[in-house]
């Protein structure tokens, strides 16, 4: 066991400093990411809007005709299109960040992230690309 | 070569015995297409002021002694170069507290290196007592070597703590390095400590503080992307968590 | 040193939070597309959504089930990031109310949007 | 003061020390141990070694070759019986490490990888890429946690050793970050305090290898060995000196002069090799001292390249390609390209000889114990006899493991076996010599110690650098006298107590300056040339007769330090001409053909 006797002053005084609620607005890349998350309050927003499409549809015919006018006016177009560009760096940031946390293998070397990422965006337009090739042919 | 051009340097200083609190001191250093932000601290203490304390060893950026915030970004002082700036504001990383000028007070971080266990675990307790000498290493293929030797390049030069928002405000987490550590671990196939290290990572100051900020990963100096190891460990993690949600296997 | 850590209960909510951001990085660009700016600017017809259409869609079982996951997990994956993000931003609601609030919340309209949708 | 108890102390948490600490702690768990170091254990400069670790594995090596390569390589300097059991231990030290977890690299089969290195016969050197001391300090570092018998004091600076009836009983160490004395108490001391590269300008080394513990053990009456012999490393880059691992000629790499000319088969390295095809002990693959020799010749010779940063010959990589300097050379890489803004995939990487390593320290047996009792030491602050008058690159982590081991377990015997100190005696000779360096803490002066560094690295360099003559060595001899009367009258400006550099720097360099007068001392004292120590005066060849033998230097009050003598264990290979390329092996099939006879 070692044994100690201390009868020295102490002379330290480790300065803290403290975070600022602000932080994020000290750095690009900071903002960069609160604007990441917060592209998840449209999320939110939109899925709520959803949902209340699904009650108004077993509300019967005329509550959803009246939902379907709101969402379609004129006036929600560029509340749309703003909820397109967030929708559009939600997946941006998420195609960059999701190969690094789910790598591929393949005979055992693993990936480039890079290049798996771009494999995402491909899937991404071929699905956009057909929903909305069926979409369009639905009728 | 002449050091034929100068640049006005600010540094912060705090002395504990004489400062209430940091302040900036301006220096004004030549410097040539060579000179690093240590050597321009260096010729600060050599010939402007002594008194300026600051760490640094190898010069070469393998020993991690020299982080410091230039122009508010974590750097290590002897692979940033003067050239690249007009002007520079050196202070001691973020998010640790200030021991004295440019020197941080690291212990809590060098703690939480500890803590994760960062040696090989066997089952077989013969295998554990390595005072017998072996005769036969544990194989392992390139293959097996490369699925944790990115992690395995960390330097402990505490950049990373220094960019993480979630370790400046909870310096509970353990945060990039130290998870890294674990995680290099746990994907070496020599080792056998998940039983020891999980808990770590399964905790609320493990795996799951962290939102994948990502800074760390850009300002670590070795490309080790701690990031991606802490976001692997929370899938190694969740599976972990399955495991113990579903009734055991008759085997164990 | 620490020696007794807590297991933590994030998996749950992290494995819907990934869920729900793939879904809305994958497919939610493209709902908001042709629901909100294709179909008022006439580009596909109005029809496609009619209160018959969307009937006809909704009472099949992969209806219900793309709705499901169209509406509930990224509803998930945003509730993961507000109650985190309230944190970053130093807007610190106690833990359980913040859980309660924003995941408890998912779920209820999760369990509401499967209610109705079994009812058609 | 603070009043620390322990059985060992371990002053540097470096490759040798630590492996020393886990050694102690594996031998004898219910000892404690302290383990002391002025920088966390990973900043210590074994992080910096690139290249990699020496131990026999293949089948078509053996012992006796390992033993051939480096009792030559130390020019017959060194003592056999230590490098026969030192590569016998090798490769059990590096497996050790194996199963610690070191990232050796590895073939296709799963088995251990090795590669060749200047000097050796056949290919043994282990590798992790090219940042071997990096991993196997951390292996080691991150492997000492889990001994619950070893307790750490990073950032603790050892100032003085406590002697007391002629034994080493504890240190004095300052607790930088609060700037107070703590003095430890220790049956046993085990020294592991790393080279002393910085007593030159250029050099590969870290800043804080400043030659403490020589300087310590040397002031507390143990003598230096064979300090006149200091490794000049031939690729460093110009200007910084930042090393180019021997690993880069070993995969390969060749060396060419101003006229793209491979040099060095004028220096009886050759016959040149043809590019892509390293042969052992050839060429590139000669040892350290002839290649820095032979850069000498050519720079006098006037086919150097001239640089912005100075004079360098050429480093060619570019054959190896992209895909194998990435694999088995990225730091080399990275460095290069950091620092000199070049890509040895597509540019040759311009080098020059620079300071790299000790071979000299404080004189050990085979059992790491000094003539100190109770101190023992380790690593590149001592002199084991393994390196004699050059070391073989790769030989010196090795050895760190080795006689790590070695130091650890004899320090926890000796510790076991000795009594109780007299606490009273040590705690007022520790007292007073706090006293004295709190002095100088505030010490007025007209003195800049920065400027008299310089000035000794500088004096280092011009009189005791790769070439020698009585002459330039006595010049440096008084200019460090002169040096040392103006460190007398340093300033300091700091005064404070926390973190206080200003401080600490002062007290490193009084022990630069004591070594760097022990080896230029050394130096004018050995009037032949071996090894890393080549003169140019008449003194220019070696002289088994006279100066088959250790040097020690031992301190004297006010004056430079008195040199003895010691023999070398010689135990089977008689010194003989030591032969490079064709003819070594033309002799070595000489050799063959009397054994078939
Ligand atoms: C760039 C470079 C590359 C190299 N490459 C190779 C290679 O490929 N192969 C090879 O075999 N060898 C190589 N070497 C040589 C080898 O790395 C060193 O000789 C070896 O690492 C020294 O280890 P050490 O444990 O003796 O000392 P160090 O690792 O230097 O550790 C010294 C320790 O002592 C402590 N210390 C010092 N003074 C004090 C004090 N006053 N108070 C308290 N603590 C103190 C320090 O804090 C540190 O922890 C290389 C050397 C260099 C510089
Ligand atoms: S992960 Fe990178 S930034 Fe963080 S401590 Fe390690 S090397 Fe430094
Ligand atoms: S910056 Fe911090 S939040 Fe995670 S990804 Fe890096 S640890
Ligand atoms: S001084 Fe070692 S990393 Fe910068």
């Amino acid at each position: 066991m070692i044994s100690e006797h201390n009868t020295n002053a102490v002379n330290r005084r480790p300065y803290v400093r403290k975070q600022s609620a602000g932080w994020w607005l000290d750095k690009q890349y900071y903002f960069l990411y609160m604007l990441r998350e917060g592209t998840s309050l449209v999320l939110a927003v939109y899925a709520i809007m959803l949902a209340t499409g699904v009650m108004r549809l077993i509300q019967g015919p005329l509550a959803w005709q009246g939902w379907v006018e709101t969402v379609t006016s004129s006036l929600a177009i560029p509340l749309h299109l703003l909820m397109l560009v967030a929708l559009f760096y939600h997946t941006l940031t998420w195609f960059r960040l999701a190969p690094r946390i789910v790598v591929i293998r393949v005979g055992g070397k693993a990936l480039d992230p890079v290049l798996v990422e771009r494999g995402h965006w491909v899937a991404c337009v071929v699905t956009t690309l057909l929903l909305m090739l069926l979409w369009g042919g639905a009728q | 070569m002449a050091n034929n051009k100068s640049m006005s340097l600010s540094v912060q200083r705090y002395r504990p015995e004489l400062d209430a609190e940091p302040w900036w001191q301006e220096f004004s250093v030549p410097y040539n297409e060579d000179t690093s932000v240590l050597e321009a601290l260096q010729f600060i203490k050599d010939e402007l002021d002594s008194s300026l304390s600051f760490r640094w060893s190898c010069r070469m950026a393998i020993c991690g002694s020299c982080g410091f915030m230039v122009n508010d970004v974590p750097r290590l002082g002897c692979k940033t170069f003067l050239r690249d700036y007009s002007s520079l504001r050196i202070a001691a990383l973020d998010n640790f507290p200030i021991e004295r000028d440019l020197v941080a007070d690291i212990a809590s971080f060098v703690g939480k290196l500890e803590e994760v266990k960062p040696y090989l675990f066997r089952h077989d307790p013969k295998e554990m007592d390595t005072s017998v000498p072996v005769e036969e290493e544990y194989l392992q293929t390139p293959q097996q070597v490369s699925l944790y030797k990115q992690f395995s390049q960390c330097i402990n030069c505490g950049l990373c703590y220094a960019a993480c928002p979630q370790f400046g405000r909870n310096p509970e987490f353990l945060g990039p390095a130290a998870l890294t550590l674990a995680y290099r671990y746990l994907r070496d196939s020599r080792d056998q400590g998940e039983e020891e290290r999980m808990p770590m990572l399964n905790s609320e100051q493990g795996v799951w503080s962290c939102t994948f900020v990502g800074y760390c990963s850009e300002v670590c100096p070795k490309h080790v992307d701690p990031a991606a190891a802490i976001n692997q460990g929370k899938a190694m993690s969740a599976l972990d968590y399955v495991k113990q949600v579903l009734p055991k296997g008759g085997d164990q | 040193m620490k020696s007794n850590y807590v297991r933590s209960n994030e998996p749950i909510v992290w494995s819907l939070f990934g869920a729900g951001g793939m879904v809305a990085a994958f497919l939610l660009p493209a709902v908001v597309l042709m629901l909100g700016v294709a179909t008022p600017l006439g580009w596909v017809s109005a029809d496609v959504i009619s209160y018959h259409n969307v009937m006809l869609f909704a009472s099949s079982w992969l209806g219900k089930l793309l709705l499901m996951v169209v509406i509930c997990l990224p509803l998930y994956h945003a509730a993961h990031r507000i109650h985190h993000g309230l944190v970053d931003l130093h807007l610190h609601l106690p833990h359980t109310l913040s859980l309660l609030i924003f995941y408890g919340g998912s779920t209820l309209v999760t369990l509401a949007v499967g209610y109705w949708l079994l009812l058609i | 003061m603070n009043h620390i108890e322990a059985d060992v102390l371990v002053i540097g948490a470096g490759g040798g020390g630590l492996r020393a600490a886990i050694a102690i702690a594996e031998s004898a768990p219910d000892l404690s141990v302290a383990l002391i170091s002025k920088v966390y254990p990973m900043r210590s400069h074994t992080v910096a070694a690139e290249g990699g670790a020496a131990g026999v594995v293949q089948d078509h090596d053996s012992f006796e070759y390992h033993f051939n390569d480096t009792v030559s390589g130390a020019d017959w300097l060194a003592d056999q019986d230590v490098v026969e059991f030192f590569v016998e231990q090798c490769p059990k030290e590096m497996l050790r490490l194996e199963h610690w977890g070191c990232p050796w690299s590895r073939r296709e089969d799963g088995r251990i990888n090795v590669r060749a290195f200047g000097g050796m016969k056949i290919e043994r050197t282990w590798f992790a890429a090219d940042k071997t001391g990096f991993h196997i300090l951390h292996t080691l570092f991150q492997t000492s946690i889990k001994y619950p018998s070893i307790k750490r004091f990073d950032e603790y600076f050892c100032t003085d050793l406590l002697v007391d009836e002629g034994r080493v009983q504890g240190v004095l160490a300052v607790d930088i970050a609060n700037g107070t004395f703590t003095r430890f108490l220790g049956r046993s001391v085990v020294m592991a305090t790393g080279g002393a590269g910085r007593v030159y300008r250029f050099n590969t080394n870290g800043g804080i290898v400043t030659g403490d513990g020589m300087a310590l053990a040397y002031r507390a009456g143990a003598p230096l060995r064979d300090m006149e012999f200091v490794q000049y490393h031939p690729t460093g880059l110009p200007g910084t000196g930042i090393l180019m691992t021997e690993g880069c000629r070993g995969e390969g790499g060749i060396l060419t002069n101003r006229d793209g000319y491979r040099y060095l088969q004028d220096y009886e390295l050759g016959p040149e090799t043809p590019i892509g095809q390293p042969r052992n002990k050839t060429m590139e693959l000669g040892p350290r001292d002839r290649l820095s020799q032979a850069f000498w010749h050519e720079e006098q010779k006037g086919r150097v390249i001239e640089t912005s940063r100075g004079t360098a010959v050429n480093l060619d990589l570019r054959h190896l390609g992209a895909q194998k300097i990435n694999e088995r050379l990225p730091f080399i890489r990275e460095l290069a390209s950091a620092y000199l803004g070049i890509d040895p995939v597509k540019e040759p990487i311009p080098v020059r000889p620079t300071v790299h390593y000790t071979m000299g320290g404080i004189g050990t047996d085979i059992r790491a114990q000094t003539q100190l009792p109770g101190l023992y030491a380790v690593g590149e602050c001592a002199s084991s006899g393994l390196h004699g008058a050059n070391r073989l690159g790769s030989n010196s982590l090795a050895e760190l493991c080795v006689m790590g081991r070695v130091a650890g377990e004899q320090a926890a015997r000796h510790a076991r076996d000795s009594g109780a100190v007299d606490k009273a005696r040590i705690t007022a000779l520790s007292e007073a010599k706090a006293e004295r360096w709190m002095a100088l803490r505030t010490q007025k002066g007209s003195e800049n110690p920065a400027h008299i560094r310089r000035d000794l690295a500088d004096t280092m360099e011009a009189g005791v650098g790769i070439y020698r003559s009585q002459e330039g060595v006595q010049k440096t001899c008084d200019a460090i006298a002169e040096l040392k009367q103006r460190y007398e009258k340093i300033g300091l400006n700091d005064g404070s107590s926390v973190f206080n550099t200003e401080w600490l720097y002062a007290i490193e360099l009084g022990f630069l300056l004591d070594i760097g007068e022990v080896m230029s001392h050394s130096a004018l004292m050995r009037k032949e040339s071996r090894g890393s120590h080549q003169r140019l005066d008449e003194f220019n060849t070696r002289d088994d007769v006279n100066y088959l033998k250790h040097s020690l230097a031992y301190r004297q009050q006010d004056t430079g330090p008195l040199i003895k003598y010691q023999d070398v264990v010689i135990t089977k290979s008689a010194p003989a001409a030591r032969l490079y390329g064709e003819a070594a092996e033309r002799k070595e099939s000489a050799q063959e053909g009397k054994d078939g006879q």
